[in-house]
């Protein structure tokens, strides 16, 4: 893993690793070198696998950040690229010509997150939601519990517990 | 297209043009092609998920995956619930294998927050795993027969499923979703006489899978219906992010259990299996071996496993449990390939992001809607069920 | 002829207005009419008994409780024995098992596969998720109320309710249908307006007629 | 010749037995299969019930003309079929109309309900109906070729186009029958039996899991009651023939309920064991298999 960083590191401005096991790092690149570094990593270092492209919101510092986490089979090893965006009109360029399945992963993320990929197959059609007229939910601002309270109907006669209210009460009550 | 394999080039005569955007030039109302939905009210369907076929006479010229129904929202849903609050709720995530999961979710869990599991609930874990990997491959192994009309198959191998999930039941006592593999370790330990009900099963599951070998794979008509149908090229296997036996029947021996061994993997002795050739008949048979495989994993495992030990590590008080700052990704080989969780977590009780990875994701989309071209309409069933594809890991 | 077959000018979901001729287009706007019991009582016993013994089930699978779906047709537990079936299309079928949480794009489809069949059909909902959410209760995307959108006639509580559970389910709904009591059908046309105005609170995207028989 | 009022009667009274042994049959066959997948399978009587349930079901729906004529049309070929050949041979009561039916008749009434069925899914204007209908007029066609062979093989070993000659000319002990004087034609006339009962392997026409249910989709309520009578006429009359054409007829009902049990068998034995053919798959086999088969007996006449 250390030596794959250093060597990435005299190619490509890449940030420092979090090395989270011995086959597992994360790295974090800048957004205009992601292309060349998976490309890289993909015909020079063997890591010929996406195993999965995601995105985390971080509300609070207003940034998305996307994680393309590769996989190099023969060697055991994985290695996460981080791409930290802006969160106001993220727009990420499209890797779909670099693994095919990606284009599925990016339709998921422009609708989950609402972040765009020009280029990217088939991205403005519906992926899972149908008919969805909010913010894209899996977003930290949208609120699920209220958009559901808002739009369905609720049976009556469901109790919510604070668990650890509920614990409190319950280990006190007759010590069973 | 392989050297060896001249029979399996696709005619595309009949194709239709490309336009300037990579997409096809199909105009409806020549009346020469027909739209098609195969789903998600279809009995050839695998689960809730649907195909819009295009096809011109019996051959489809293009197929879109339609997935979506089956969404609730689930890496929501943990986002706003406690670490061991989203631990019943992760297995609804797939029902014929529920227990990869509750392992990759508990794992990834334990790494972040610095926990080890005991030896002898790892055992446990992964005697788990297997019994549903065998679960697992059974439903299919009833689907591809069912897919093509010999239902017989599909009543022997529920039947053998159904002991298996007896066991299961007096295990963790649930038939499906057993919620057992906790983060810290497994909920109980065997009961008495365990052993020797799991052997008679085992049993049975062999005699069950000896017959289906006997109808099913020495079947003229079965091999003409699947033998050179459904090719998967193994250069396509890194770029569509083909995992599992579907890999493995196209000669890449990828195997997570062998790559990267997990739990007790690395202390058991077995082969990956493989074969050439990826058609559908190729990956029926893959898993009917990898079936036995299993079988004498769970017997393995039972021999070598520790009776006694803790079940549970040290976990502190789940109502008050905050995970430092972190991400890891951690993955398990189920029936249909690489299954993964990636958790992120902030500091605070609850998960910041959690992201599975199903190997249905990349199976029933990218490479479905490329391989289900020129296919019969015939053989589009068989094909989505031989991908061993399964809707709900890929919406959540 | 009958008034539902002739030429007629119907309005889109789309808002636009087009001419249909019934028998050579399939389009259907009408609403569904109450088809109350028409024969003699000792008839319509007869008929309500062929109705109990013969339920066919509509094949399809809308969430995790089809998993459970298998088992009752194999030898463990073998529905066939009382005279339930399984049926691939909408319109061969009687009993519509909703199995398990709806999202709200199964749930365009559940309402017009159940809309195909044919009077009289039956519902029932599997699993406490159709009951009252379940699991889901705070999820956006499933709903938290199956008799609001469908009429349903009996729930099997669980997550997931264990073959036996439905087992018990299908007697029950024999009890009912022999009771004469199980006319969803009726209720669904009778109250269509309020179940409409349900269905299109949750479904954003309505772009199908109101009514397809 | 005057004609004999009380055929009429006799031949309902035929009618009605077959429909009973048709509906009795076609659930044992379930059952075995059920039993080759270990399970008990439905009651003996479930037929019925699903029968009168379908009639008394309240709301049908139309989709033209034709769709009200299909299930007619096809429940017109089994009756006729049915009552165009002697039932039980030698017998003034079972031997329904036969006198005025020869094999080309028969034949003609075996595509009939195929053809009436083809019209009326076709009308439904479902594709799936649409995809079975022409995967199935196809399949039939190629199934009633070695068929037709065997049929005039038969016609000319026997000189005569006549059901109830043919049969005639069978009496007198087992060796009689067609089936040892002439085996190349019964070994075509079975393999395209094969065919047309829609059992796997040839029941693409119909396969569940890719055109659910092929032709009959949109059929419901009454109409698809009448298809499930049908479905017990049809192929006990077809039985019939065979069992006329080649294993010596029947002189009672005991002997005709068992032969026409064990041709039965012969279709669901192959049925529950074997997937189905594609349907280019199926022609081709027929091609191969039993045409040529077809072809020799007739040579060999």
């Amino acid at each position: 893993m250390r030596e794959l960083h250093t060597k990435l590191k005299s190619l490509f401005p890449v940030g420092d690793l979090t090395e989270q096991r011995s086959n597992l790092g994360f790295v974090t690149v800048p957004q205009e070198h992601l292309r060349a570094v998976l490309v890289h990593l993909r015909d020079r270092e063997g890591f010929t696998h996406l195993v999965l492209l995601t995105a985390v919101d971080w509300l609070e510092a207003g940034q998305f950040q996307l994680t393309y986490l590769l996989s190099n089979r023969t060697a055991g090893k994985d290695l996460g690229v981080r791409v930290m965006l802006a969160r106001d009109g993220a727009t990420m360029q499209s890797i779909h010509d670099v693994w095919p399945t990606a284009a599925t992963y990016q339709r998921e993320l422009r609708e989950m997150f609402g972040i765009d990929f020009p280029g990217s197959p088939r991205l403005h059609e519906e992926f899972i939601l149908e008919g969805w007229n909010d913010i894209p939910p899996y977003r930290r601002d949208f609120d699920t519990l209220k958009y559901a309270q808002e739009n369905y109907s609720e049976r009556p006669g469901r109790v919510t517990h604070d668990p650890a209210a509920h614990m409190k009460q319950k280990l006190n009550s007759g010590g069973n | 297209m392989t050297q060896n394999a001249p029979f399996f080039t696709p005619d595309r005569s009949q194709y239709p043009a490309k336009k300037a955007d990579g997409t096809l030039d199909i105009d409806i109302a020549s009346g020469k092609y027909l739209k098609l939905w195969q789903g998600p009210n279809h009995p050839g369907i695998t689960g809730n998920m649907s195909v819009e076929l295009t096809v011109c006479g019996d051959e489809v010229v293009e197929g879109k995956t339609h997935v979506g129904y089956l969404h609730r929202g689930f890496e929501k849903l943990m986002e706003r619930r406690t670490f061991i609050q989203c631990f019943p709720i992760v297995c609804r995530i797939c029902v014929p294998e529920p227990d990869f999961n509750e392992y990759c979710y508990a794992a990834a869990v334990e790494e972040l927050a610095g926990i080890k599991s005991p030896e002898r609930a790892d055992w446990i874990r992964a005697l788990i795993l297997e019994m549903g990997r065998i679960n697992s491959y059974m439903m299919y192994l009833g689907g591809q027969a069912g897919a093509l009309g010999l239902g017989v198959i599909g009543q022997w191998t529920t039947y053998a499923r159904d002991l298996m999930l007896d066991r299961f039941e007096e295990l963790t006592g649930a038939r499906i979703y057993h919620m057992f593999i906790m983060p810290g370790g497994v909920r109980d330990g065997l009961p008495e006489g365990f052993d020797k009900r799991m052997e008679e099963t085992l049993r049975e599951v062999e005699s069950t899978l000896k017959d289906v070998y006997d109808v099913m794979f020495c079947n003229a008509v079965f091999k003409k219906r699947t033998v050179g149908v459904g090719y998967i090229d193994p250069a396509l296997v890194d770029s569509y992010g083909i995992t599992g036996p579907n890999a493995r029947a196209a000669g890449v021996a990828k195997d997570v259990r062998k790559d990267q061994p997990y739990l007790i993997y690395s202390q058991l002795d077995f082969e990956p299996v493989l074969g050439q050739d990826s058609d559908i008949f190729t990956r029926a048979d893959v898993r009917r071996r990898d079936v036995l495989v299993s079988v004498d994993l769970v017997r393995q495992i039972l021999a070598k496993m520790p009776r006694t030990g803790p079940l549970m590590a040290t976990v502190p008080n789940v109502l008050h449990w905050k995970i430092p700052r972190g991400e890891t990704y951690i993955r398990g080989e189920c029936s249909r390939g690489e299954y993964g969780y990636y958790l992120v977590t902030d500091g605070s009780g609850y998960p910041r992001r959690v992201n599975v990875r199903g190997p249905s994701y990349t199976h029933a989309v990218s490479l479905l809607e490329r391989m289900i071209v020129n296919l019969n309409i015939s053989d589009v069933a068989s094909l989505m069920v031989s991908l061993h594809t399964y809707p709900p890991e890929i919406e959540r | 002829m009958k008034d539902e077959l002739k030429i007629r000018v119907v309005k889109g979901p789309d808002g636009v207005e087009f001419e249909v001729e019934p028998l050579k287009d399939y389009y259907c706007e009408a609403a569904p009419t109450v088809m109350p019991a028409a024969y003699i009582k000792v008839v319509e016993d007869l008929f309500n008994w062929a109705r109990s013994e013969s339920i066919w089930i509509l094949g399809f699978g809308t969430g995790c409780g089809a998993i459970e779906m298998r088992p009752l047709m194999t030898p463990r537990f073998d529905a066939y024995r009382f005279g339930v079936q399984w049926r691939p299309t909408p319109r061969q079928a009687n009993l519509f098992v909703i199995s398990g949480y709806l999202s709200t794009k199964t749930l365009k489809r559940a309402i017009r596969s159940y809309e195909q069949m044919q009077n009289p059909k039956y519902v029932i909902g599997l699993g406490s998720c159709t009951i009252n959410g379940g699991m889901y209760w705070d999820s956006y995307n499933t709903i938290k109320r199956l008799d609001d959108y469908l009429p349903v006639d009996l729930y099997i509580a669980g997550c997931m309710p264990r073959p036996e559970a439905l087992l018990a389910g299908f007697q029950d709904m024999k009890k009912l249908i022999r009771a004469g009591k199980a006319e969803g059908a009726n209720l669904y046309a009778e109250n269509f307006e309020w179940y409409k105005a349900n269905q299109k609170r949750v479904i954003h995207d309505w772009d199908m007629p109101d009514y397809n028989w | 010749m005057p004609f004999d009022w009380m055929k009429i009667p006799y031949s309902l009274l035929t009618l009605f037995i077959v429909v009973n042994y048709g509906f009795f049959l076609n659930a044992l066959i379930q059952k075995m299969g059920a039993r080759a997948g270990r399970r008990y399978g439905i009651p003996i009587w479930q037929n019925y019930v699903d029968m009168i349930k379908n009639y008394g079901l309240r709301s049908s729906i139309t989709h033209g003309a034709m769709f009200y004529l299909g299930p007619v049309f096809r429940l017109s070929g089994g009756v006729g079929l049915l009552l165009f050949v002697p039932t039980i041979y030698g017998s003034y009561m079972f031997s329904n109309l036969s006198f005025a039916g020869d094999l080309i008749l028969a034949l003609y009434f075996i595509f009939f309900g195929t053809l009436g069925m083809a019209l009326g899914a076709g009308e439904s204007g479902h594709p799936h109906a649409a995809i079975g209908v022409s995967r199935g007029l196809a399949q039939v066609s190629t199934a009633e070729l070695p068929f037709a062979l065997a049929v005039f093989a038969v016609a000319l070993q026997y000189q005569t186009l006549s059901v109830t000659e043919i049969v005639a000319a069978q009496q007198g002990g087992f060796l009689q029958w067609t089936l040892f004087t002439n085996p190349l034609a019964v070994a075509a006339a079975m393999l395209g039996f094969l065919g047309s009962m829609m059992r796997p392997p040839f029941d693409v026409v119909i396969a569940p899991q890719e055109i659910p249910i092929g032709p009959p989709t949109e059929y419901h309520s009454a109409y698809l009651a009448l298809m499930q009578t049908n479905r017990a006429i049809f192929p006990i009359a077809k039985i019939v023939i065979y069992m006329n054409l080649f294993f010596g007829g029947a002189s009672d009902w005991p002997t005709f309920f068992f032969k026409v049990f064990l041709i039965y068998l012969w279709s669901a034995f192959v049925g529950v064991v074997f997937p189905r053919f594609r349907v280019e798959q199926s022609i081709r086999w027929f091609l191969i298999w039993a045409v040529p088969l077809g072809i020799l007996s007739i040579i060999l006449v």
